[in-house]
């Protein structure tokens, strides 16, 4: 099955079907996510209004190291049965879980200044979605560093599978050492400890993110697949 | 053929001292290089002990890390050039070995002056004498990491542009870790704290990258030949 | 009977696929020249031989064994010259050429990597850094490690690129001993040198016309 | 012949910014290297504001130098080892001119984009917004002298072993007088005294280094070549 | 006539004098090979011809005038060729030709650049990264610079180093017609290329038999 999608004319023709519906349940959720989140859910008796921003925060957050991993698996793939279509998911990937880590960081920091006084800590959680986000930015430098594009891809693949060493120390800086940050409530072995009705806009976020992520997914490898055939083509036509 | 191996890893850690020696003053620069960028925080931060006191080693930990970075970009990139890197590759050890005889050989010629140096530092910036021993084992500890985690970035920028400013960039963040248990381990002790939990783990992080960084300093390797 | 072969060959560099369908077969006590214009893939193919580089398609055999089996003993089976000298200017002459003569065997006695020297009428260099060497003497300093170990593969890439007449004499002659002793040589070369041979042309299978299914939805 | 020198100084940089381009981010990796050794120093430093607040103007000094002098090296480098340095010695013009023309072409690609994010990394740190006009004039006068300062020592180090680690050597002593000045200019400012002193010296620094340093480099550069 | 010569030149390089008290001169329209086995010292000759590198002793003339007198003159009636291709891997073919030719003259139009990549048949290449080009490829590139802006004087290293037989041919119809146009070159090699010349031995210059007190103090 992997190697039957692994072709990229197959590929696309199956990702032009995809790409609407994605883009659709990715506005529906989020449109919703947001309306239960801003508006109907109730304010948090502690935090009270602040607690909105979790709403945007926490999925980010997770997304952030959703598309890490992603990035990491499929460059294990490329690296192992050299697709091409392997490599260039990763590499569209890399923006948009950069772009994923820098919200979490931006409203991770907006939360801060209200709840802890101070924009920015240097503990083990926040630190380490802060060198995330430096390995994001090292993997997409790295990719492009090259003259020849194939060279890239392997070292920045090979870079992603280090670096996926941080992702468990994100995950569980909190439980490891004692933060500032509070534990996880949601994602975790017992069963969330959250209320339903702060539960169900997060899940709609979370699931708005998702599609939000393949949808930004396809296009952007539909448009890197049709770049290669153009500078293919541009090389051919030279050679003949 | 366990012999033959453990001949050629040492075999190679001569060469390469020799070849930092032939080349002269290589680990002398680089502990040159330490100390002017230790000396450059006084000029910018200005004179006050206090704030000098109390940043002592914060600054000894970034120098430190910046040294090692700065010295680690030539590890494979003369033999990229030179063409020995493909022999070393088609040599009939195993890559991992290779590349882990030439990281202790880096690491001897370049942390190992900076932990000896450290206390004369740490003396002009007024660090208290209670932070000494744990600077000098939590340097022990973090810098052969440093080497380790570095040949991994030395590695993979082969042939890349800009080299330099890239290698900086995938590394020093992964030294960011090191960096913050090394600091604070230094000023647990300043405070009176016990530093064990630091230095373990600063312990910990040298035994994983022991395992691990060769196998991915070598495989980047076998990219950058092809 | 040792035999060096490879069938269906095709490698892809810089995006671009640089032959396809190769095969070549090379039998114990003989060479095999690599003819073709500039850019037509010999110095690629070798470097394919040697296992620096990996074909997207096919497959190498030694004594109709996959060579990626056992990479190891492969490696050690195979000498590499390539377009750089792969010589260490810090260190001297001798040094340099008994680094590796060490590396790929336990040779202990000295007089292996003198009488290397000697062929390459370098003995008289032996103690000065390489860093004095010229383009040629590098070359030759390069060329010495292939006397200095057994190995039955040798692959040269342009060997006798920037050597005097003198030198490639040697080098032919080093090639003819080999070849008597039983050992494999493949050459890249635009020169002929005097060396009983095959030759295989490789602009044959190298496709400037791509077809454009060959890079369907790259 | 003026005319024609003017065209090739024009033509050499437009193609020194083509190079840059087309290697993708190169000016990215140093504002990328800049960000990250600023954020170091809240890592090592802790994070009381107070302090960071406190340094936060010879923080982003010693940043920016280190990212100059890092992206540096490869100034001369990559010309020296593809041959076209001996071309470009065999060219009709001036080397000097030739010189001048690559350094600027450096300050445009590493120096400016340095600038243009300066303030973001001083909001970071706390620093008081009254140093924020201080700190972009002192900076627009004092990298490019870095840039002319440095292209000598990039010059030098040319067909040395350790060129990193060289480097930083020869040209960090050099730039110690623009950091100081730098640093005491902003501070000044902090401290609502005038900067004017300080900016009227880095100014002359840097009319000094226009003149003399082009010829500096262009003479290391003759005898790299030989 | 034209002409450039060299009285008594003697050159240390790394601390060994290389030669000693060479004389040469070549006329309009002569090609002069230097020939010598290697480490004699042609190479150091040709940087020293071109003014990359400065004679210990001697002199250098052209047109009998000292060439340290006017040297950016000098400069711009050379084209050096060396070991090294000069290739910028990240612009295209043209784009690194265009350049060269653009540095040493006023060239606007386009056909000057075109004709030199047609002779050296890299027109198909011009838009391609020169990343993308093998190692005759860029020799053949770096040559083309000599056939877009007239410079008297060529200095040439190896020029055939890896090219192929059609390149070789290309090449040597470019000396001749330089010939033909009064131009002067000078060729280190240890081929024979097919153009009528004269030749120099640089080994008699050179003192093989190094006198320990060369060495004194190493
Ligand atoms: C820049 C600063 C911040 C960063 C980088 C950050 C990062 C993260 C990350 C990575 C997660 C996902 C954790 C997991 O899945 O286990 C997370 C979750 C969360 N964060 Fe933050 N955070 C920041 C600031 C804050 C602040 C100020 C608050 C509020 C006090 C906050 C509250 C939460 C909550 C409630 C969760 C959900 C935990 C759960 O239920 O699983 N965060 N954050
Ligand atoms: N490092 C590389 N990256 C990408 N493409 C390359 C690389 N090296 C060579 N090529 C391409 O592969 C093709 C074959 O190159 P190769 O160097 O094998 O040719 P060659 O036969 O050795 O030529 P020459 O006789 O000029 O040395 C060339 O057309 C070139 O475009
Ligand atoms: N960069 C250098 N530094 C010091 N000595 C050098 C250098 N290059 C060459 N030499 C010395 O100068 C002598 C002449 O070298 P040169 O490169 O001119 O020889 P060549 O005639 O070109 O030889 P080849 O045919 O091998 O290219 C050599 O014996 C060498 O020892
Ligand atoms: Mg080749
Ligand atoms: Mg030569």
């Amino acid at each position: 099955m992997f190697n039957y999608f692994a072709n990229p004319v197959r590929f696309l023709r199956l990702t032009s079907k995809l790409q609407p519906i994605t883009m659709f349940v990715a506005s529906v959720t989020i449109g919703l996510g947001l309306y239960y989140g801003l508006v109907k859910s109730p304010p948090d008796y502690q935090q009270s209004e602040t607690v909105r921003i979790m709403y945007v925060h926490v999925p980010a957050a997770w997304m952030a190291m959703f598309c890490y991993v992603a990035i990491a698996c499929s460059s294990a793939v490329a690296l192992i049965w050299r697709h091409m279509l392997a490599n260039i998911i990763a590499k569209s990937t890399a923006p948009i879980g950069a772009s994923f880590t820098f919200l979490a960081l931006a409203t991770g920091s907006l939360w801060g200044k209200p709840m802890w006084g101070t924009w920015w800590v240097w503990d083990a959680r926040l630190t380490s979605v802060l060198i995330l986000f430096f390995l994001y930015l090292g993997y997409m430098v790295l990719y492009n560093a090259f003259d020849d594009q194939s060279r890239g891809a392997r070292a920045a693949a090979i870079l992603s599978i280090v670096g996926v060493i941080n992702v468990p120390i994100i995950k569980f800086s909190v439980d490891w050492w004692n933060t500032l940050h509070q534990p996880a409530s949601v994602i975790k072995m017992d069963g969330p400890s959250i209320h339903p009705s702060m539960l169900t806009p997060l899940i709609l976020m979370a699931v708005g993110y998702t599609a939000l992520y393949f949808w930004l997914l396809f296009v952007r490898t539909r448009a890197e697949l049709n770049a290669n055939k153009v500078r293919m083509m541009s090389i051919q036509q030279v050679e003949t | 053929m366990a012999g033959k191996s453990i001949q050629v890893f040492f075999k190679l850690i001569q060469r390469e001292i020799l070849l930092a020696i032939r080349h002269g003053s290589d680990s002398c620069m680089i502990v040159l290089f330490f100390v002017i960028v230790v000396v450059l925080f006084p000029l910018s931060v200005g004179p006050e002990p206090g704030i000098l006191t109390r940043i002592s080693a914060g600054i000894i930990w970034v120098s430190a890390l910046l040294s090692v970075m700065l010295s680690m970009d030539r590890l494979f990139q003369s033999d990229y050039e030179d063409g020995n890197l493909d022999l070393l590759i088609l040599a009939s050890e195993p890559l991992e070995l290779i590349v882990l005889a030439k990281t202790v050989a880096h690491w001897l010629t370049t942390g190992f002056p900076l932990i000896i140096i450290s206390p004369v530092l740490a003396l002009f910036l007024n660090m208290d004498t209670s932070g000494y021993s744990t600077l000098l084992i939590a340097l022990t500890l973090g810098t052969p990491t440093l080497s380790l985690v570095g040949a991994i970035g030395a590695a993979l920028i082969l042939g890349a542009r800009r080299s330099g400013v890239l290698l900086s960039l995938l590394v020093l963040p992964l030294f960011i870790p090191i960096l913050i248990f090394g600091v604070s381990a230094v000023d647990a002790s300043l405070t009176n704290l016990s530093s064990k939990p630091q230095l373990l783990i600063l312990g910990g992080l040298f035994l994983a990258g022991l395992v691990l960084c060769p196998w991915a300093s070598a495989a980047a390797l076998r990219q950058a030949a092809e | 009977m040792t035999s060096f072969s490879g069938k269906k060959l095709t490698c892809i560099r810089g995006e671009r696929v640089v032959f396809n369908d190769l095969d070549f077969s090379i039998n114990e006590g003989e060479v095999l020249y690599l003819k073709g214009p500039n850019g037509s893939g010999k110095s690629t193919l070798l470097r394919l031989m040697a296992g620096l580089l990996r074909p997207v398609n096919g497959t190498l055999t030694w004594n109709n064994k996959n060579i990626y089996q056992d990479e190891g003993l492969f490696r050690s089976l195979t000498h590499y010259v390539g377009h750089q000298d792969a010589v260490k200017t810090a260190l001297t002459v001798e040094e340099n050429l008994r680094f590796w003569a060490e590396m790929n065997s336990d040779i202990k006695e000295k007089s292996t990597v003198q009488k290397a020297l000697q062929e390459f009428s370098l003995d008289s260099f032996s103690t000065l850094p390489a860093r004095f060497l010229s383009a040629g003497q590098r070359k030759r300093l390069n060329l010495a490690r292939l006397c200095t170990t057994w190995a039955p593969l040798w692959l040269l890439d342009e060997p006798s690129n920037s050597l005097d007449s003198d030198s490639v004499n040697v080098l032919t002659a080093a090639i003819s001993t080999h070849q008597k002793k039983g050992g494999i040589v493949a050459i890249a070369t635009h020169e002929n040198l005097d060396v009983h041979s095959n030759s295989l042309d490789i602009s044959m299978f190298t496709n400037f016309k791509i077809k454009s299914r060959d890079y369907d939805g790259w």
